[in-house]
């Protein structure tokens, strides 16, 4: 164990990989002599060269392509996109390539990709610099897509993409990176696919959150706890797979949800998690299901704190959501 | 993968290794490749005809260079192909039977019915699954470029694409990266004159295609592409360049698109017959039996058992093709993933619980 | 009043837009002498000539960064964009620059581009012929989302997109270009943006569905009538702006949703809907949300009449709805 | 549109007309340009620091290549720069209070403080808002070149952008639709030989940048841009080309970007002092004002007072910047569309029902 922030956490876990398997190969814009713009490859261009941490030219389009034929010839690439907000010239290969290479190949070409990419909001970084557009790439058959909260689930959830078979997205809450230190496991830390993780257990409300919301919820869940209101936080942790079972159950048992994100709502993840209650819980539902997250306009930099949820915001919709007869 | 093995049909022959020169018992096979993708796809526009495939993209016209650039290759380099490379995975071996399974979307189809026909891929072979989008295949061949060179073996990867293509992203992306990378990949581009209804010189200012080559920092050749001597030779010089560690290069093979761009356009709506009889004049499989005949190496009687044997293997996979049974209906689900996701499963049990695929199903 | 094709009638819609206003031009692959693969464009070349028909290079990424600047200099550009399977090239330039340009710029730069594209399947297209991923676009905030099913609709909400402000991605259910012809209004025919079609009345259920599964809902419907059910089928026409009002209120009156779409089931549209329902129809709800869509997995091509919704799947949730508990 | 009206600060004395040379007085302005936009970099790098703006990109180093350029160009051509164009903005005549208040985000910044710092844009000045993702403007900038074009307008339209574009979707397919359409659109790259940490010969392999114009069909030109007047020299004849309707150009400035690539970077990571000792030998300020002193056209004591008055009026826009009030809180919700849509209007109820915003709300 060693106590780490995110960002290490996500370095160390890039750093056991690479020592395991020398046909993990990193590429991206900056990840060399640099160390990434947000210092995540730090100290691995040394340790492992160039061959292995390779600098690119600038465009995303050629990343993930190329990256997608290393896969496909026997390495396991793992992309750096600079920010999420710069991985759409790549759309094209994510949605039409690497999701679908092994189906359209009929199992025959299976593409073995690790996309990491900063997401989300809360360091003044406007328009361009702060999506968190995770439900593209949910929606898109044939894409894991990852969202860590803890230093310890950063490393976990990087390795078990790093081993399994598929394409991964993997979104790093960039808000994060060091405000949120923990203890991280060393050596091989793996934490599965598709297993949520219950953060806090409760009886009166379900509370849903990933990634930098994480935080201001178990925050709001605390508040609530003074007022009385016993608020059940659980993580998904990986939105595709989705652990639907561990979802159901704590609506089930609270028959009240929030689902809590920082996109924009409309179409976001949270409608995805409101359907499947909607659908699958509906008879344990006691009040309407509660969407705390960014409004539906582009990400704005001066008055970033009032786009974003916070813990007031989210405890409101609880406790209305507790309310409601 | 069985259906996919090499066989002894008559494209399996192409399965001799690239020597120095294209000596007369390869120039023989490789007539006889050319006659089996002429025959296939004038079979091919037909069965489209009448229904009994549901589309066709032929390649008519193109059929020296898609050869000529396949046997300079051998079986550890990749082909990354577009959508019009029946006669690369031919000369690269792939039976004829494979090609159909695919073209009908059979249970014998290795790529499981997913895509449009003239979409197929083959493992084996190195002949990447190809999609639709233009001009993807173009960065990702540069990339197994790169893991190659990772593990220094000494094949090289080629991107097969088209006029249009040149003005994809990945072009750009992928020419870039092969130049800063100096990667073993030879950019095969078939400039057939059309990209659908937009000519050639609308799609580029530039005088040749080869030399945007130059903006990357390698060398772009030009080659008659109804030549297959030419294009062998071409090929068989970028491939030496490659494996010696000099880099990329682009060729431009000039062609034209004989044919329909596939069973859904109708050429007449935008060039003149004129411009076709010209290009017609120069049909590669014409040029190369006459050179044949001159050099003694094929006379009628040697010619016309070379158009039956290839009709006759044309007939023999699309009966067996046409055999085959469907593609089960769960199959849908499968190779999303590796393995089914707890959704997938859920979906598959909805699939199953009304009866879908079943008889009567809806 | 013309009996048209849908087709027909955004060719119609397009002539028109044309002669009013010479500032209207289009451009895009193959739309010039060919006419469109669709032929959607078919005439038009020879009305208005090169310069205002404009075939380009194969590159949606200029495209689409094209027109944009058109509109930033006074231009109305309508963008033909082949498949929507072929629109992810041009995804950084229509969700970074498209979408948020009004915003980014503080209302100085709008700008007013309609990207025109066929989707969806039932042509024997496969993978790359068949996609409806309306759910990327809905997801981003600053772009109006238009879905037509009826050739009146399709000429109505083209000259009301043409003649709008904002940026409008316009997608044509290719499947019933030809299918489906009806009466449509000559001249300047607009249909509003925001205002759903009541399809048909009923009490019992209320099914949505819009663009190409509007006819298989509606056959739906009429096989229920005959077990005595009656479904009321709403098309929402435009899913943004979304007619939300006209979907509370028809679950409000039945108490029974289901939703169809040709997309995948996770993270789609449906999922909006149904989230909208459970958030403020919750109280009128008599049984759980089911929707009807594709499956997780990318577009089949040998089996994709299993893969869509029929009237027989749609109608089979209808009525697993209505006897619900 | 208040805030950016031409006022009769130094900035707006770029608002001289393009003529035939930079004669003696119009150098002065631009050295006056050139001194302001120093200034600002110097002073905006100190507020970064102090947390007073929370970004920016200096673009020290550079100011000969961006005030050459703007001022061979005519007020009704269109600018579309990246986020390093402070010195065009300025010599385009945006008031330099304008800029301060994007910086700042406050209520008059006319962006509504939507993007980060350096992302500004002025419509009144042709001067498009700047995005971040790298490239996009290209494009863009042939869209409004074809515009002009239909209504045969006089203009060009200039993008500007890095080295590191070049590698861009954008740049790719904005030079071949420039070359295919003839556009009246002037490339102009500042190569300044990094992109963050990636080295110009690391970006791609092709000699100059310029000669990439060669596959698309028009001419490139390597200009140096440290020289003011040799850029001058290189868009006057780009532009005159231009509005005869012979087509694109595109210009490569090589310049040096002197300071970090934002307040985010450290350079010393990645590039050696050396390296920057020899460019700033070679800084474009020091070279025209040494020009100036031999022609006898700037003595020491002007030198200083146009440095006093750059600074002063740098200092008062920061102090007016400062002063002006935040944006008002639900502006959050304009601008999306024309007018908002009711799903914004109930997330506006929603947002004031909390009271989001106000003293003490969430
Ligand atoms: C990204 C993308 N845009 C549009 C299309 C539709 N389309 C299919 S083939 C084609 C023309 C391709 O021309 P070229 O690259 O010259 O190849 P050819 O068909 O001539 O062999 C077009 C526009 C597509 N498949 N992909
Ligand atoms: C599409 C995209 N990818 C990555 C980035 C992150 N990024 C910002 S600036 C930059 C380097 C740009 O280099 P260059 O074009 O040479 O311009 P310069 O900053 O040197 O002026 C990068 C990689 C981005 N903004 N957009
Ligand atoms: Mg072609
Ligand atoms: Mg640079």
């Amino acid at each position: 164990m060693t106590e780490l922030t995110l960002v290490q956490a996500v370095n160390r876990g890039l750093a056991e990989a690479m020592r395991a398997d020398p046909n993990v190969v990193l590429l991206g814009e900056d990840i060399g002599l640099n160390g990434g713009v947000f210092r995540a490859t730090e100290g691995l261009y040394k340790e492992f060269g160039e061959q292995r941490v390779i600098d690119t030219p600038l465009s995303e389009t050629g990343i993930v392509g190329t990256a997608i034929g290393m896969a496909l010839n026997g390495l396991t690439p793992i992309a750096e996109i600079q920010f999420m907000d710069f991985i759409y010239p790549a759309f094209d290969q994510i949605v039409s390539e690497l999701a679908k290479f092994r189906y359209r190949s009929g199992g025959q070409f299976p593409c073995h990709v690790v996309i990491r990419t900063p997401y989300g909001g809360g360091i003044k970084g406007g328009l361009y610099h702060s999506q968190s557009t995770e439900a593209y790439f949910c929606h898109t058959a044939g894409l894991k897509v990852v969202v860590p909260s803890t230093p310890a689930d950063a490393k976990g959830l990087l390795l078990t993409a790093v081993h399994d078979e598929d394409p991964v997205v993997f979104l790093e809450p960039k808000r994060i990176y060091r405000a949120v230190t923990g203890e991280v496991p060393d050596g091989d830390h793996r934490v599965p696919f598709g297993k949520a993780r219950l953060v806090r257990e409760g009886t009166d409300v379900s509370l849903f959150a990933y990634g930098a919301m994480v935080p201001p919820t178990v925050e709001a869940a605390e508040a609530l706890a003074k007022d009385g209101i016993q608020a059940e936080v659980v993580d998904p942790r990986t939105l595709v797979p989705l652990d639907e079972a561990a979802i159901l159950a704590s609506v089930e048992k609270t028959g009240r949800a929030v689902v809590v994100h920082e996109a924009a709502r409309f179409c976001g993840f949270g409608a995805e998690i409101a359907a499947l209650l909607a659908e699958k819980a509906f008879y344990s539902l006691k009040s309407p299901i509660a969407r705390v997250t960014g409004y539906d306009t582009p990400f704005p930099y001066a008055l970033e704190n009032l786009y974003l949820p916070n813990a007031d915001t989210i405890a409101h919709a609880a406790r209305a959501a507790v309310q409601a007869a | 993968m069985d259906a996919a093995s090499p066989d002894a049909s008559a494209s399996a022959r192409a399965g001799i290794p690239a020597g120095a020169g294209l000596g007369p018992d390869r120039i023989l096979a490789a007539y006889r490749l050319m006659v089996l993708s002429r025959t296939t796809d004038e079979r091919c526009l037909a069965l489209q005809r009448q229904g009994r495939i549901g589309f066709y993209a032929p390649l008519l016209g193109q059929e020296a260079a898609q050869v000529g650039c396949a046997l300079a290759l051998t079986a550890e380099d990749w082909v990354f192909p577009a959508y019009r490379e029946l006669a690369v995975a031919l000369a690269r071996g792939v039976p004829l039977k494979s090609i159909i399974d695919q073209l009908i979307g059979n249970s014998a189809d290795l790529t499981k019915g997913r895509q449009m026909p003239n979409h197929f891929g083959f493992r084996e072979f190195r002949f990447v699954t190809a999609s639709s989008p233009i001009g993807t295949q173009i960065t990702q061949a540069v990339g197994a470029a790169m893991a190659a060179q990772r593990r220094r073996e000494a094949v090289v990867t080629v991107p097969f694409f088209g006029d249009g293509a040149t003005s994809s992203n990945d072009f750009h992306a992928g020419l870039n990266f092969a130049g800063v990378f100096r990667t073993p990949t030879i950019f095969f581009c078939q400039n057939n004159q059309w990209a659908i209804s937009l000519p050639r010189d609308k799609q580029t200012r530039s005088k040749t295609l080869a030399e945007k080559a130059e903006a990357y920092g390698f060398p772009g050749v030009v080659v008659d592409g109804t030549d297959l001597n030419a294009v062998y030779r071409a090929v068989v010089q970028a491939r030496a360049r490659a494996v010696q560690g000099d880099g990329p290069t682009l060729i431009e093979a000039q062609v034209y698109r004989l044919g329909p761009h596939s069973t859904s356009d109708d050429p007449k709506r935008y060039r003149t017959d004129a411009e076709v009889a010209e290009w017609k004049a120069r049909d590669p499989l014409a040029r190369l039996r006459a050179d044949l005949a001159v050099a003694g190496q094929l006379d009628d009687a040697a010619d016309q058992k070379v158009w039956e044997e290839a009709r006759a293997e044309v007939a023999a996979a699309i009966e067996a093709g046409e055999r085959s049974p469907p593609m089960p209906p769960e199959s849908i689900f499968e190779d999303v993933f590796a393995t089914l996701t707890p959704r997938l499963e859920a979906e598959r049990e909805e699939f199953r619980a009304l009866g879908r695929g079943t008889e009567g199903g809806p």
